[in-house]
């Protein structure tokens, strides 16, 4: 458990926030932190809000000691976190989860594909995959143009495909249907975003034969593999998404029968 | 700090202070947070004769103050935890209670039987109130006839201290408390969770895969303690209480309506070192109240 | 709005949404907030045969989303309402329905008899459930024996819709509802408050003076939302459901688990608005979801 | 029920705010608004607060339509008060209770008697029974110096007399110890405070024959008349204190046997 200042919160459209927080007592984040891993968040000031909040590490900032979370709008504690000034504490357990794996080789083609929200974890992934000598593409995709976000920062690990599904960025349509996704042949996909969509991605990794990781948001009382409600039907039975997962490989999911 | 000391059945704890069955894992998850050994006891994980997948996913959904759940007792069965698990939580400084469930008497009684030769094992407690699983569970702690017939059979076999968890959905706790205290219960607990339900208005169907599942936290409270009070007042044996304890408030509460030790459950999802916080606050409270021991305090309330 | 309407036996209610006895006096400490006759029904204060001053102050504890009371069913007494209340709200344009109560089965006899014959009275509601009260009370509503008694009697003599409210404080309460259906009970109305406790834990005494009190609010939503489908499943006769609800959404999760109509209870206090909010929220719900009528929704929870 | 605005929040000392808020959409405070009365404030954002908080009418400055609210910080929900900032909004329910009553002829000698926050209620008194041609006295108790609240304010009204416990300022003691009560012979008095403070000027009213009234602070759960949770027990039977007080006349109360 840590304490941390919120540093900004920025404000990136109707419903996403960019928060950037750094430990309260100035101690160094441990740089253990990996892409993939997520934080519990204690969100205080609000009624609703009875359990901590898992949000995924989006950015680890070494050198200024900054930890960023990308934060969408969709209840109550949600809201709260967009609302959160700069200066304002909040308590989080951290790192939790396991973490995507990249190739051995760094020869392999990787694309990153991101729905919404869901590209959270993906930009602190490109990052660790360019550090490592990857050349990672994204592929992100969002309703409208204003949902894609952080544009510029992805831009900087590697080239960057979008959709819209109203064609006001990029391809119109799904990422599924991105004409990337024919012309190329990626070795490895990493996803996160709605579960249709990482279902969709799944089957199409699956049918060309492509190794393909995917970051779950299973419901999480705890966070830390004590309470066993964050559990995922895989082939080695109930697993904790929480200690095992968030990120799963999706030979082990039972999503494609 | 002999002041905090208490006794449960031959079972002695440095302070009152554990952690609830289901909520603790096996204390391994919590060894970044606390040091264990400042705990008077934990709780370990329901644990059954044989492996149990658990319920399907959704498992829980958050309520006012508090949260259902319905894993369902999920876990690898007694021989796992005797072969792989025992051994690597055995050396902890502080007491390992396993909580037993089963479907029927001979599941307990032979669950019971696996784990009365572990040294470091001093006491086990009977999950009669389970209300997540589809046979035996809370079945059994509804009526005073079938708690009182698994209690029987495992006290038989097993000699060291006996804790019997009872369930809250009852008509009257303190007659099942009477009922597993005449069969030679050591000790009771109170309160396992409350069977509640949530339903998402929007899709129209149960947020849990069960449909019903248990409630916890804060928002039980105030019925725990008055169960508690009530148990309290019909036994003779300890009692063990629970239901929302999130601080040492909490905990003095239960203590002053009966209980000789508490557990912290859900809270721990929150602040996993809440149970350490727990034990400095009673600590404090003992010194700022000038009492001497946790003895002058159980079920010591003001009434006039 | 005919989308909205209802019926309760031979009750008619214009919408489903009705406040809980206890929380909206005789509805005239509501009239500044809203409009009356835009509610379903109203349910007033418990009424005695005679009248009774309730309980010594404190009657009230604030505990984690919800409160304690321990009131004890002060009131004037039935020869009063008749006589003085009654003419003064038997002009709403709402149904008035008035919660009765009594330490024996002759008490809600003869309590009962002095309400049949009010024209603006078309139901009672049997409190059989009342916590809060030495004598009778929940004692009534914890075994089925009592209960059908209690029934069987008033239904004698009262011929207009007769709901009876079941206590949650016990193990069965489907059974209770089966056992109150078969004496002829046309509804069930549930549930009342939850046995709780609170104590100070620095003055060492209990919060109300009572010891014990009854729970209500958000935090008891999830085991009554649990019983309603219960007794959803056990009789045939309509329900009326309560217990922590503050919205609209809480409302139709009641109406999903088998709910015909809905109670606001303890959030009254909190928003005096808040059962007008909830018919709106309703009839919007309807809207969106294109749902032709209540009857619709009632008990229709995807189950898989 | 009605939505106002904080326009401020003053800090009177370490315990004590002083708001001063405003309906939120410029409608005109009603002016049936009387001494004695108070709101009752419901206080989002806080987690342990469920019900609404009585807070009593500390003063109505009409000409500004500012309505005051002078709060003590002794659990959550006032924490949460104190820390209300400008622009926020909170609604209350007002106004709610009966009300002090003044002497009929305005030659009776009137003293107002409070200690602590309880002292809230008094300005607004005292600003009325000054409006109506009376002279009222102050007699105002704390435990040190800076308990004692809004001095400037209360002298505008009639000339006040103090009590510390520790003798930082007036009369070292208790208000019923003050030398005034021995030098005067008062008609009426009205107080509110802690309680025993308040029996204690009971006791002194009741045996010196002078009319007295006080403002008590029952548990409330609606704060109108719905619940029956803060009943006081008077010579009339059981009474809520929100509709038929929190002002009594210690003749109706059960204090003094
Ligand atoms: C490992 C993990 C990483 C996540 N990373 C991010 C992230 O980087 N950014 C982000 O905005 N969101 C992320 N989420 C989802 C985020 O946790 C939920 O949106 C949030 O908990 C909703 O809380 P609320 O109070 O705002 O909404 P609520 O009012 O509680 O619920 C609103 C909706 O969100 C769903 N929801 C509630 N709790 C959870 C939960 N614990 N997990 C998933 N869904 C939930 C509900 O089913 C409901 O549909 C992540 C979830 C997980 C499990
Ligand atoms: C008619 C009336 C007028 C009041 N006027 C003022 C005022 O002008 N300024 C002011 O600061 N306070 C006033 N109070 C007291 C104020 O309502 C309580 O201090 C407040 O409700 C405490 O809430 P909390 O959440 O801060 O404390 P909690 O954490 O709820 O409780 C802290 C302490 O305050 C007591 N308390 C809690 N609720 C109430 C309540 N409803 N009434 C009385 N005591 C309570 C508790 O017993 C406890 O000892 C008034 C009370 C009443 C009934
Ligand atoms: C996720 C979860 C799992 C639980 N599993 C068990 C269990 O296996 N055995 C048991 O006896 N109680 C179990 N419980 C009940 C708790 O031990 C405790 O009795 C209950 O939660 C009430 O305490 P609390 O309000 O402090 O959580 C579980 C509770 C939760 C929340
Ligand atoms: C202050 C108070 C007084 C009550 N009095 C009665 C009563 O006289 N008769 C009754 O049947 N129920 C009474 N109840 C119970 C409510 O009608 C209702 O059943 C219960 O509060 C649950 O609903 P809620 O959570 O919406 O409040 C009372 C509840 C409260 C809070
Ligand atoms: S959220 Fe508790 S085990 Fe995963
Ligand atoms: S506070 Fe509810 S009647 Fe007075």
């Amino acid at each position: 458990m840590l304490d941390m200042v919120v540093l900004s919160n920025e404000r990136l459209n109707d419903q996403n926030n960019l928060l950037k927080v750094t430990p309260a007592t100035g101690e160094k984040l441990p740089d253990t932190v990996s892409p993939g891993q997520f934080v519990q968040i204690r969100i205080e000031n609000s009624v609703h809000t009875f359990l901590r909040r898992p949000i995924s590490v989006n950015f680890v900032h070494t050198s200024l000691n900054q930890l960023w979370l990308l934060v969408q709008n969709v209840g109550e504690g949600t809201k709260h976190l967009c609302n959160y000034s700069e200066g304002e504490k909040i308590n989080i357990i951290f790192p939790l989860g396991n973490q995507f794996h990249l190739p051995s080789k760094v020869t392999s083609k990787i694309l990153l594909i991101g729905g919404g929200v869901g590209t959270a974890p993906l930009l602190f992934l490109g990052k660790k995959a360019t550090d490592n000598g990857f050349k990672p593409n994204f592929l992100l995709g969002g309703r409208s143009a204003k949902d894609l976000l952080q544009l510029d920062d992805f831009k900087k690990y590697g080239a960057v495909y979008t959709t819209t599904e109203d064609g006001t960025q990029g391809e119109k349509g799904f990422v599924i249907h991105h004409s990337i996704l024919q012309e190329e042949k990626y070795d490895f996909i990493y996803t996160c975003g709605p579960k249709p969509m990482m279902v969709a991605v799944a089957k199409y990794a699956h049918e060309n034969d492509i190794e393909c990781e995917a970051s779950l948001e299973n419901l999480m009382a705890c966070g830390f593999g004590a309470c066993l409600c964050c559990i995922e039907k895989t082939t080695r039975g109930n697993v904790c998404a929480c200690t095992e997962g968030p990120v799963f490989n999706i030979k082990e999911l039972t999503w494609i029968d | 700090m002999d002041r905090l000391k208490v006794s449960i059945g031959g079972l002695e704890l440095k302070n009152p202070v554990m952690t609830a069955s289901g909520t603790f894992g096996y204390g391994t998850e919590y060894i970044d947070f606390i040091d264990l050994s400042r705990l008077g006891g934990i709780f370990v994980k329901g644990t059954t004769l044989e492996p149990r997948d658990g319920n399907n996913y959704s498992r829980m959904a958050e309520t006012a103050s508090g949260m259902l759940n319905a894993v369902g007792l999920q876990n690898k069965g007694v021989t796992y935890f005797v072969q792989h698990i025992y051994p690597e939580i055995k050396q902890y400084d502080t007491n390992i209670i396993v909580n037993v469930s089963g479907s029927s008497v001979d599941d307990y009684v032979k669950c019971s039987e696996r784990l009365v030769d572990l040294e470091r094992i001093p006491a086990i407690e009977l999950n009669i109130s389970c209300p997540n699983v589809k046979e035996g569970g809370m079945a059994f702690g509804t009526s005073c006839d079938s708690a009182a017939k698994v209690v029987k059979a495992v006290r038989k076999i097993y000699p060291k201290t006996l804790i019997v968890k009872l369930s809250p959905n009852v008509t009257n706790i303190g007659e099942i408390a009477r009922a597993v205290e005449a069969e030679g219960a050591d000790s009771v607990s109170l309160v396992n969770t409350f069977l509640g339900m949530a339903i998402d208005a929007e899709k129209r169907s149960p947020k849990l895969s069960t449909i019903t599942g248990g409630l916890s936290g804060p928002c039980i409270k105030p019925i725990a303690l008055r169960m508690v009070w009530e148990v309290y007042h019909a036994v003779g044996i300890p009692i063990i209480g629970m239901g929302g304890i999130c601080n040492w408030q909490d905990a003095i509460e239960f203590i002053l309506a009966g209980a000789t030790a508490i557990q912290v459950g859900t809270y721990n999802f929150i602040d996993p070192a809440a149970s350490v916080k727990i034990v400095d606050g009673i600590s404090d409270y003992l010194d700022r109240h000038h009492i001497l021991s946790i003895d002058d305090l159980i079920g010591n309330l003001n009434i006039d």
